[in-house]
């Protein structure tokens, strides 16, 4: 497809959104940005409902835009924001590094930034709303090696490659994995956190290894289609699996006990959180540069 | 005469997938000489030629240029060598000006970074052009021209080349009498420059007036050479088919039926008048005029396949849906149409395919096309029309040109049709073959069929039609009975000269 | 004499089926696991949804066109389905509902390139997004689940031992080869692909054909998209994403040309294949995610090398 | 009456910019933001990425070719110079060989495509996947950074008041138009694209033009992929996917046939205009994302459909 981005709504009534011609400075109504790396995933779409109800319920504007997961496109989001003068923006990076010249020109001009899921790795960031996915990572990797008792064969379906999530979380399960003599990651495939993908290469990942005890998603929607592909292969329960994000369905899953657990973000928290702190520094009070959301791990 | 030849082929062998297309031809070119190449359809010219252009490389053989031994890799290499082709197919750059195609692949450049200099290669175009007199604006884009226009383009490209050796393919079989003498006239002055020009035709009247020797090829093999006052018209005849034809033009004598077709105060889109006409069962109809007369566009909107802005067609007394070509075919109402190329062949597809597919409908059973039935239909035309193919799963685009003539022809008489436009049927078509097409035109019309016969080749037309139509800038200028035909007056009402009651 | 150039067309027609051959008999050597029943069904289920898109994407291309829609039109397709039936709406409903959505997007297609004269590779382009976009907005970018069982039989139910997304596939690809072979309307569309103006010269309705083109190819995706529901047992809002890329290389290396008229299914089945075996086989040997896309890229090329030079 | 031709066909050649001037005109009404030379430069800016690769696609287009693999190639190319910069190559060697690996993939496409004869379509894909491979295997997944300032002036550097991806894109259009117009390399393109055996009859090395669009292609992608990195201050593995649709778009909506032999690259500049005033403007305008992308489609298929209608 061509490109997309702008304010976004929900279908559902939707919260106050910016109509970006208006002008903003002289009247109260303040007006902030949400730069959101995908909309094409329910983990960020919770966390733009998080931002909205939050906005909604300070009585400020919120614009948000999708750069469904390309960076330039991020970039040229970010500037079309700042073009409309917004007050404070929210931005959650599709890459760390890829981000900073969109910080750098908030900074020049004069907007405050607040960086919500993943971080910026330059430019001056008024405060960081994040949980920690190599943490979350290794939470689920120590939770593997409990449920098999340290011992058994362990799949390990991966995100797209290179994104940071990916990297980060893979990072945290390694480190809780590599060192437990009895685990061996037999299989460690890139499914690109998506549903269908994760389907495919987890049957194929079963035709290879059926003796497969563990899996770990580096998402939930994986983690579904990973789910599938078990369960019609007549190997339901039999195989531990393990996503992270804790989306509605993924919690459903966990509780029916066909999966083992999820690491919840928390994502709504994590778009309130970041709001609340942009509203906050207008009205000229103080932010925590870390502004931590717990992760906690769904289990039945 | 200068004693040693220009171009010298012997003993050339080439092939292809269940054809022996040359086997050990010779051919000899002397500077200052129009050498004529007769065959029949797929006796070989085209490939033996396309062997001098580099386009083709031969099996066995050689070739001498000078009576230097050479072996000509590419286009690009014969170009080198002095060689310029005119190809029987037009093959040109149809999004690109006259200009440019004329001067395709050697643009004139000037100053130090060789850019393009439009100026001069206007100039020079229109100066070829102007050679031929051709009135054609050389920043035109070529794909809006007609057939007749472009191929005056590629050999004003062809002149431009100042070539040593001329190799004309058919030049002239989308080209009207006045053009053909213009070119006539050019070809003439470059032989008497010393160019060694090659020039083949189907149309002996031209050979005669313009060529001092000629060599006849069949089935690959060369019969002879001759120069031309050595031979008849009906000795060449001969040696091509291999056998004596008897009568030129073998009118039939029919007495036209009732009123088959109607055509009444038919105005085409953009210019024209109103035309109104009839054909009766058993009729031959004629229908003359210069290139752009408008010929092919009464015949399209005619038939179905463009819509005209007024007035009506009717076929057996019942008018035909206007625009439809289906209707029109499922009637009985066929065209013919004049650019096999682009209107007829379907490129890549076999000559089954080709030949059934107007007519694949009735070949069906429970929706299912009959494969027996369509195979026993294919060999009937194969054989009726002599269509010269290793088998009828060959590609019609492997065929030669005047066979491929012969497939699209068979696909339309394959729908038995009553009413039949053939819009310059025997183009490219050689001697034996148009034979054929007009004893079939015979057989047709005694059968009851109406045919309207569009051919820029007078002789032609007077020979075969009851009655001849002439046009003029889209009207119908004048209408001559069977007895009136003359040759004069026929000219005269085509270059509107003169205007005789319709 | 006949004989033998029929049988040589055959060869070239079969002509990526060795490039099949190879790649399972090295498989076969390199995996254990390749050559067994259990993973050959395994692979040709997951094949089955590209192979039914190339499939119709095939007849498009035959007439000279493409369809870049298709995966779109899949997730559209699919949400509305999964939308209908976890709403409530029968099932048999909600199926015909997708299925006709398919075709009607198809529709939209083929009208806008053969009366709007616009470029398939922009009409489709332009539909790609529209479906998209609307896909996004009723599912609101999450995924729809809570299916009736009997919409999970099309991705997950067996035919004896053999997965309804292979019975599924066989059908539509012996459908489409009769149309092709021995139907006229399968014949127009070799005739339009090769020369359209003939083809109107021959009083083929060319424009309804086309049209008809992208109208089965719109079916096949909302087929597609029916199968992939059941397989992941929800509606993906970004199902089907960059599929157009797949079906197109199914059907080029099956020797379908682009430039139409020219090619056919059975072609596009081993194109199917090969790409799922790479896939597949990738994913056996545990070829690390980099490498994989290069090998993918690399085969692709040979494949398709290995073609040209006989 | 030759004159009457040249207008015209300047006309045809301008047929999208209606569709610019529509769209500026209803977005300077809508939105206030909008027609300030600060947004402006800010939307040329933005555009300036996909023009350039537009540019280079042209070329290829007009051969009758198609190039996928342009976003594979920037990311590559992008991770080479950030990878040598960041380990110490001095810059300019590093640019070097950033733009030379470009042309050397460039390069690789049309030997493939005019050698080994593959269809254009199949031999990118290839690239596009091979390319995207290796930038993971270079990179490890992870992006580049560390990048000396002078890497970041093609992104985000100025010449006076002007922004220098906009300078740089003037430059490559002004250079390609000169060849397309001016040279008989540029003819030959056209002449290529038009009929490629009256081209080869004419003695034009078919071959090795064809080869050069690809390699200009490949440098254009190259040279986006540089601006992209200082832009990014940083080379990102997954950069660059999906790009070839924008470019393939921007070029068709300029009004180049895919067909090949007509066509040109101020079209393209407008149709990577128009391609940028949508998704500035649509932002401007607050338009949610999910009815962006249906807004996005309707747009392209208006702004087509307008220009047939003329
Ligand atoms: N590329 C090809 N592939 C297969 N067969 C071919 C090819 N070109 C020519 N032939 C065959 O070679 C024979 C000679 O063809 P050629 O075109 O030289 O005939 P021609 O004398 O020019 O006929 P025409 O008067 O119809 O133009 C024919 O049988 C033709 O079918
Ligand atoms: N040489 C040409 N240059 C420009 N336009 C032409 C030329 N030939 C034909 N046309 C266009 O085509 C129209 C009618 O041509 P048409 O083909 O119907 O004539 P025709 O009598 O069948 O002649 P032809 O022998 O060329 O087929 C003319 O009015 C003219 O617009
Ligand atoms: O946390 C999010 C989600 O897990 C998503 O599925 C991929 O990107 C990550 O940043
Ligand atoms: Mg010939
Ligand atoms: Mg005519």
């Amino acid at each position: 497809a061509c490109s997309s981005g702008g304010s976004s709504k929900t279908p559902s009534p939707g919260p106050s959104t910016g109509t970006g011609s208006e002008p903003a400075p002289t009247t109260q109504v303040k007006t902030l940005g949400l730069a959101v790396s995908t909309l094409n995933n329910p983990f960020f779409v919770d966390l733009r409902d998080g931002a909205l109800a939050a906005a909604d319920a300070a009585g400020v504007k919120l614009i948000v835009m999708d750069a469904q997961d390309d960076p330039a496109k991020q970039i040229s989001q970010i500037e079309d924001l700042i073009t409309q003068k917004v007050d404070a923006l929210l931005i959650n990076p599709t890459d760390s590094d890829a981000i900073v010249t969109a910080v750098e020109s908030a900074n020049k001009a004069g907007i405050p930034v607040i960086t919500v899921d993943r971080g910026a790795n330059g430019g001056e960031v008024a405060a960081h709303v994040a949980s920690d996915n190599v943490l979350g990572g290794r939470m689920a990797g120590e939770l593997i090696v409990e449920l098999i008792g340290g011992q058994g064969k362990v799949a390990e379906l991966e995100g797209i490659p290179g994104a940071s999530a990916a990297r980060d979380r893979g990072q945290g399960f390694h480190e809780a994995v590599d060192g437990v003599s009895g685990i061996e990651v037999v299989a460690r495939q890139p499914a690109d956190f998506d549903r269908a993908k994760g389907l495919t290469v987890m049957e194929n990942i079963l035709q290879a290894n059926p003796d497969i005890v563990a899996v770990f998603a580096h998402n939930d929607e994986m983690a579904l289609g990973a789910l599938e592909a078990i369960e019609a292969a007549g190997k339901a329960g039999q195989i531990k699996v393990v996503g992270f994000d804790a989306t509605d369905d993924a919690v459903k899953a966990v509780q029916e006990g066909r999966m083992a657990a999820t690491v919840a973000q928390k994502p709504k928290d994590i778009g309130r959180l970041g709001v609340e702190a942009a509203v906050k520094l207008l009205n000229g009070g103080q932010v925590e540069a870390y502004i931590p959301v717990p992760l906690e791990l769904v289990k039945k | 005469m200068p004693a040693s030849p220009v171009v010298e082929m012997r003993g050339i062998v080439r092939s292809f997938p269940g054809v022996k297309a040359l086997s050990g031809v010779d051919l000899e070119l002397r500077a200052g000489e129009v050498h004529a190449l007769l065959g029949e359809n797929g006796a070989g010219k085209s490939t033996l030629m396309k062997i001098l252009g580099g386009l083709y490389h031969p099996e066995a053989g050689e070739i001498r240029i000078d009576g230097r031994p050479v072996r000509i890799e590419s286009p690009a290499a014969a170009t080198k060598l002095g060689i310029a082709f005119i190809h029987q197919e037009l093959n040109q750059a149809l999004h690109l000006s006259v200009a440019e195609n004329i001067f395709l692949g050697r643009p004139p450049v000037t100053g130090p970074l060789r850019r393009v200099d439009w100026r001069a290669m206007y100039r020079g175009a229109a100066a070829a052009l102007e050679r031929l007199g051709a009135e054609i604006d050389p920043r035109a884009a070529l794909g809006g021209l007609g057939v007749g226009a472009r191929q005056m383009v590629e050999i004003a490209r062809a002149l431009s080349l100042d070539a040593r050796v001329l190799i004309m393919d058919e030049p002239t079989a989308a080209l009207t009498g006045a053009e053909v003498e213009r070119l006539f006239a050019v070809v003439r002055s470059l032989a008497a420059s010393g160019v060694a020009i090659v020039y083949i035709s189907h149309r002996l009247e031209e050979i005669f007036s313009l060529c001092r020797r000629v060599t006849v090829l069949r089935d690959g093999h060369r019969v002879g050479s001759w120069t031309i006052d050595q031979v008849s018209p009906d000795e060449l005849i001969a040696h091509m088919v291999g056998r004596q034809l008897t009568e030129r033009f073998p009118k039939v004598a029919v007495t036209p039926g009732e009123t088959l077709l109607e055509v009444r105060d038919l105005t085409l889109r953009g210019a024209g008048g109103a035309v109104s006409f009839s054909v009766r069962r058993g009729e031959i109809v004629g229908l003359a005029g210069l290139m752009g007369a408008g010929r092919t566009e009464l015949m399209r909107a005619v038939a179905g396949i463009d819509r005209p802005a007024g007035g009506a067609v009717l076929l057996e007394g019942r008018p035909l849906p206007p625009g439809d070509a289906a209707a029109a075919i499922a009637r009985g109402l066929v065209l013919v149409p004049e650019d096999r190329r682009r209107q007829g062949l379907l490129t890549g597809r076999s000559v089954r395919e080709n030949l059934s597919l107007a007519r694949l409908r009735s070949l069906c059973r429970l929706g299912l096309i009959q494969a027996g039935a369509e195979r026993q239909l294919v060999d009937a035309y194969v054989s009726e029309l002599g269509i010269r193919t290793p088998h009828r799963e060959q590609s019609v685009t492997n065929l030669s040109g005047g066979n491929q003539q012969k497939v699209i022809l068979g696909r339309w008489l394959a729908t038995s049709p009553r009413l039949l436009i053939l819009d310059e049927p025997t183009r490219g078509i050689d001697v034996g073959a148009k034979a054929e097409i007009y004893r079939l035109m015979g057989e047709l019309v005694q059968r009851g069929m109406g045919i309207i016969l569009v051919s820029s080749e007078l002789p032609e037309v007077m020979g075969l039609s009851d009655r001849i139509l002439v046009m003029h800038e889209g009207r119908l200028t004048a209408e001559f009975g069977r007895a009136e035909f003359d040759q004069e007056r026929i000219m005269q009402a085509a270059t509107g000269r003169k205007r005789h009651a319709g | 004499m006949q004989a033998r150039v029929q049988i040589k067309d055959r060869v070239r027609q079969m002509g990526p089926g060795l490039a099949v051959i190879i790649m399972g008999l090295a498989l076969a050597l390199l995996s254990r696991d390749f050559l067994t029943v259990s993973n050959l069904l395994n692979l040709l289920r997951q094949v089955s949804i590209n192979a039914i898109i190339a499939c119709g994407m095939t007849l498009v291309i035959l007439t000279g066109g493409i369809d870049l829609s298709v995966g779109s039109v899949l997730a559209l397709s699919s949400a509305v389905l999964a939308g209908l039936a976890s709403g409530g709406t029968p099932w048999p409903l909600a199926l015909l509902a997708a299925l006709a959505l398919g075709a009607a997007l198809g529709l939209f297609n083929g009208v806008v390139i053969t009366r709007g004269r616009i470029a398939p590779f922009v009409a489709t382009l332009a539909t790609m997004a529209i479906a998209r976009g609307l896909t996004l907005v009723y599912t609101g970018g999450r995924p729809i689940t809570g299916l009736p069982g009997a919409l999970r039989w099309p991705g997950t139910g067996y035919l004896g031992p053999v997965p309804a997304p292979i019975i599924i596939m066989v059908a539509v690809f012996a459908l489409v080869y009769l149309m092709l072979a021995h139907t006229p309307v399968g014949r127009f569309i070799y005739a339009v692909g090769s020369n359209e103006e003939a083809a109107r010269f021959a009083g083929i309705p060319a424009a309804r054909v086309t049209a008809l083109t992208y109208v089965l190819t719109g079916l096949a995706s909302a087929l597609a998209g029916v199968i992939l529901t059941g397989r992941l047992n929800s509606a993906q809002p970004t199902a089907g994403a960059a599929f157009e890329l797949d079906a197109i290389a199914a059907v080029v290396l099956g020797g379908t040309s682009l430039a139409g008229g020219q090619g056919g299914v059975l072609g596009t089945a081993v194109g199917a294949l090969i790409i799922g075996i790479l896939d597949n086989g990738l994913n056996l040997l545990g070829v690390s995610s980099f490498y994989q896309q290069v090998a993918q890229g690399a085969v692709i090329l040979l494949a398709v090398l290995m073609d040209r030079r006989r």
